[in-house]
């Protein structure tokens, strides 16, 4: 299998299913003659064309409207947002029309389009543009979400979110558009919503990731190999299908479980998985979940600060520790 | 691009080759804009009587606007409303009954009782459906368009909304989108003079809602509504130049609504006179003396008793019908496997 | 004390504090010459005139943003939208200049404003009307946000709220603004944010609530009573800051909890009231904590199947008894 | 309410008494725009060695925009900028050690470190921030204008953004408030011809950007910015209307940049020919072959000498400055204790 960095699987999941489906197209900011503002894109506006690679204005929600119009009379469309701070002032395209559509037409109209772009901190990007988004719409019956941590999820999601009848938002990351990783080839290739990865098998704790963080507990998880604590890794994939099954079993095994990824403490993805576990496992839990998680504070742009607010290793070695009370 | 301007409302030509072809054509404009009234009436009763609920925006006064604008349309065209709907639904051609029986939330409704009086949805019609958020439906309209021009399908989307819409950044990025990519589509802005309880003068900084086309190079028309032929008259110049050259248009439609802003309003912001005042150009009221000075007082007579079984026959439909059952909750959440 | 209604409680707050405070003034849709589109400001036109009751066309985005500014510089805006819903346009605003503006400034601009609405559900008003908007800003570091559930509290609340430095999110309900309650009349009369109220003192199961929901919450204590389970009601008032101490002293009580409140399962404030509750008090729990919330899927229209979706006394009941094993 | 336009870029009358006059002001004029040049110049260097981090918009080129501008103020006027801010702080009288020191992400900066380069604030100079959504500062702009009318205080709030901006909805909605209410702003547009790495063309459909006065009824105006005296006077002419009148006025300034988008950016949309082109256009070496034709060469030399070091003490306070420290997080989040 090639191995090929994160931005070229999703450049491949787009151009392989431009390929098989005329009614794909991808629009957003600078896609197109700019080869994609981290260059995600590069390539596809001489492969496919203007029609099908759409340079747009900065109206995030006029492009994020017209895109869920055009899915509602047939087209698929992707809209790439430069990031996913800027999906902020399409809000209420997302909420009220994406999402709620197909159930206030009665099934009539279903909204097949994707929404990607990169999400969370970058490098010192600061207060503005380093949000977490994902917690705001996981939240939304009607929206599926995604979060592909390693290349072939990167490419196998987003194929799967393409061929997928309702709106899936997919949460990239800047900082891993240039990780490599092998990637089938196989134009068919298709990773399933709501199957999460195991990846990393141990006894001792279970720690829940997704998106970048998945690499930063993987690193924990090898520190702490070092003092004798058998991590098990879970890389949720999507967070919307959630895959409670496979966190239950593994918190069934390990009784112990640690919840990592970036955005503020209060609510989200991490309480939202704290709450089931406590809930389907709680005679299983011998100590209380612990979360890891950006600080609750706007992201400051002076860099140690910022590597403060943001979840790291050793905050994971921490809280897997105070779970096993050995802190 | 070029920005081609009509101001002036006064009267075009005859549409239509002959008086008498003329006469029936505003037989069944008639018929269009009574069902509409009367479906608007019986709403209100229903209302009152606690058959319907949520929010009720009549259409009563504005009828010619959807009934002309419709009439300039092929069926395989779209249209794209705000939550007052009704009009738009039955001038696309939607049975009465599905209408009512959506705002007495029963599973015959169009949206299957689960949508309600602000969002009437049917795909069979082309009717893209009601939207209650000011200004969220119009990029939506602009993608339909877009789709159109995707693939090249020859269709045109009108897209409804108020005046009221106008100041919010959903009405200027569908715009600026529309100019850009010059899509097929006319956006119709229905200036009946009050954004809820507030007049235009107290919204907008210029009372010419045609003139924010200037901004886009958007070819523009501005109506003060009296007749339905103008309307569709109107419309139709503005759809010929969205099919034949896919440029977009901005129309104004100055027109009025008869009823408070939705059933809970008391309309105090205005005078019973001003109201009585416009009452007097009511364009259903003028259409039924014309026909009766052209000699269709019979045909009229039909028609009415006509409309009026129709409106029984869907007010009963929809009070018998059945409403939706909780499985239909998740099915129509998602399509396919549930996501939770 | 005088009895009055939540709406008047509302009007008395922002009446008092803008006699009190030139800074003060209220601007949104129909607030003016109309009264109010729920008539909370009937009659603040008359009393303060047009400078200081505004009535602004339909751009939430611009005029919350327009709000923010007017602060920026000292003025002590109220901002009222004619529903949470309509706030998705302004999302961004909210999230990325009213919460950031104090840390991305050094601390040198504090934005003083009080955005205000009705929230959640009301009577059919469907799938684009009827959202609990609490959950995505309570997630927000910078932003302080209530949530009043008796017209004593609206009035101390907002009282409070108008007084704070910092923007103050305050969520009312259209079906609480016609509940009659005793309220004081003192100008200073004010209520602290982060202090919960017991509504109802028992032993058996602590239930968290806020907003109309700890009416729904009493009548369920009501119905559990006769089958001699005594119910703890906690009304939180204020959702950020959250009374964490009130909540964990109750657990620690009756070790089990049930988490009521309109708002999407996944995720949200009853999510992190879970994690909470999980972290402090884990010994303490002798049974899961139960979540008793509005059903996953947009709200439908018709009547029956909105009463199904929308939390209620009856699902409150099962929830506690399933916390007693008694289900 | 009337649209007054001026669309030509002659040279208007000399500013200020007498030549003399003229000349030292342009002295002034040409020490704040190399202080930006060098500036900027020095952040490049900077950020390449990595002292520097995220984001970094270069103003080079633009300069006489923000001076200009600036220049048509008083000191307690207020001004709104973008993430392209370093010109504008500079230009409305902020210290470069205070910039600087900010860009590096010290705690002597004027956001502490916390904003970084996107986000500089200095309330002592009414420099209401850089912001990072494009558009969304418009209406926060036009909020600040709405408290000096409030207040009745005779301040002028300016809002710069670029042309990308003005197909967002925030640019619409804020002019359609400060038209409405009669706000004492200038919105000015700075068209450098590129949103990022597209042209004009591909995202407005209409190339004239002060167009879009029309829509509001509001004054407005049009400059290719080749001469900093003419952006002086043409701003003062608008600051004069929102002071005197309270109207507002949009103007467009035509320019160019330099670099790059921000570092990051190849460039590789346009050709060095038409960059080349530009550069001949540079009003800093304009203003300064017009300082040496004027006989201020000896002047000049002392002024850049100065300006040199005021960049080199600049750069070291930057560099030796200490950084912020972990307790400033909670208690720059919210005023008071913090809330959780
Ligand atoms: C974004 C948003 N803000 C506010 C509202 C509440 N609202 C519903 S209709 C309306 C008035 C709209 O007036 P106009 O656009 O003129 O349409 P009309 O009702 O006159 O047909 C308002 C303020 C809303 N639905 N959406
Ligand atoms: C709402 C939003 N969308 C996208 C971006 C990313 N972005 C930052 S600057 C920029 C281009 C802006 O161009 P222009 O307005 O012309 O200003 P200039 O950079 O030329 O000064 C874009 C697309 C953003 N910051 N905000
Ligand atoms: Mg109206
Ligand atoms: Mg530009």
């Amino acid at each position: 299998m090639p191995s090929i960095r994160y931005r070229e699987a999703l450049k491949q999941a787009m151009t392989e299913e431009m390929i098989r489906d005329e009614r794909v197209f991808l629009l957003g900011e600078e896609v197109g003659y700019y080869q994609g503002a981290y260059k995600v894109s590069e390539g596809m506006l001489d492969k496919f064309g203007p029609k099908r690679v759409v340079d747009a204005p900065i109206a995030e929600a006029g492009f994020a409207g017209l895109g869920i119009g055009a899915a509602m009379v047939g087209l698929r469309p992707i809209i790439e947002f430069m990031t996913w701070n800027f999906s902020a002032v399409a809000f209420d395209q997302i909420l009220c029309n994406a999402a709620k559509i197909r159930q206030m037409s009665g099934g009539q109209f279903t909204v097949p389009i994707v929404f990607r772009a990169p999400n969370g901190s970058a490098a010192q990007v600061g207060s503005q543009h380093s949000h977490a988004m994902e917690h705001f719409y996981a939240q939304i019956p009607g929206l599926k979400i995604i979060a592909p941590a390693t290349p072939a999820d990167a490419k196998g999601l987003l194929k799967t979110a393409i061929r997928d009848d309702n709106p899936v938002l997919c949460f990239e990351s800047e900082t891993l558009y240039s990780v490599k990783g092998e990637v089938p080839e196989d134009p068919d290739f298709l990773v399933p919503f709501g199957q999460a990865n195991i990846a990393r098998h141990g006894k001792d704790v279970t720690v829940v990731a997704w998106s970048r963080i998945v690499n930063v507990a993987l690193d924990a998880a090898a520190k702490l190999e070092k003092e004798d604590i058998d991590v098990e890794v879970i890389d949720l994939r999507s967070l919307r299908p959630l895959d409670t099954d496979t966190i239950i079993a593994s918190v069934a095994k390990t009784h112990r479980a640690v919840i990592a990824g970036e955005g503020w403490p209060y609510g989200g993805v991490g309480a939202e998985i704290v709450d089931r576990i406590q809930r389907l496992a709680f005679d299983e839990l011998d100590a209380p979940i612990e979360r890891v998680q950006t600080m609750d504070v706007p992201m400051p742009y002076n860099a140690k600060l910022e590597q403060l607010v943001i979840p790291q290793a050793a905050g994971i070695v921490e809280a897997v520790k105070r779970s096993l009370y050995r802190a | 691009m070029v920005a081609t301007t009509k101001t002036s409302s006064k009267k075009p030509e005859p549409v239509g080759p002959s008086p008498e072809a003329r006469l029936s054509r505003l037989l069944g404009f008639y018929r269009q804009m009574l069902l509409i009234r009367r479906c608007e009436e019986e709403s209100a009763r229903a209302y009152a009587q606690g058959k319907i609920g949520g929010f009720l925006h009549l259409y009563i006064g504005q009828e010619a606007v959807a009934v002309g604008a419709c009439a300039a349309l092929r069926p395989d065209d779209y249209v794209v409303g705000t939550y007052r709907d009704h009009g738009l639904a039955i001038a696309k051609g939607m049975n009465v009954k599905q209408v009512l029986a959506e705002l007495f939330g029963k599973v015959t409704g169009c949206s299957k009782g689960l949508g309600g009086s602000m969002h009437l949805f049917d795909a069979a019609h082309n009717m893209l459906g009601g939207y209650g958020i000011v200004g969220g439906h119009i990029p939506l309209a602009a993608g339909v368009a877009f789709a159109s021009k995707y693939r090249q399908d020859g269709r045109v989307t009108l897209c409804f909304f108020g005046e009221g819409a106008v100041s919010i950044g959903g009405f200027h990025e569908a715009c600026s989108l529309a100019a850009l990519w010059k899509l097929p589509i006319v956006f119709i802005c229905e200036n009946n003079e009050y954004s809820m309880g507030t007049p235009l003068s107290r919204t907008m900084s210029v009372e010419d809602v045609s003139l924010k086309a200037g901004a886009y190079g958007m070819a523009k028309d501005r109506l003060f509504v009296r007749d339905v032929f103008d309307v569709e008259a109107r419309v139709a110049e503005a759809v010929a130049r969205a099919r034949s050259t896919s440029e977009p248009t901005l129309i104004e439609a100055r027109t009025y609504r008869f009823r408070g802003h939705s059933m809970s309003d008391p309309g105090k912001y205005r005078t019973p006179a001003e109201l009585e005042e416009h009452k007097k150009n009511d364009t259903l009221a003028q259409a039924r003396s014309a026909l009766i000075a052209g000699g269709a007082g019979e045909k009229l007579a039909e028609l009415e008793t006509d409309v009026e079984r129709e409106i029984e026959e869907a007010v009963r439909f929809a009070e018998e019908s059945p409403e939706p059952t909780p499985d239909l909750l998740e099915s129509t959440t998602y399509a396919g496997p549930f996501a939770r």
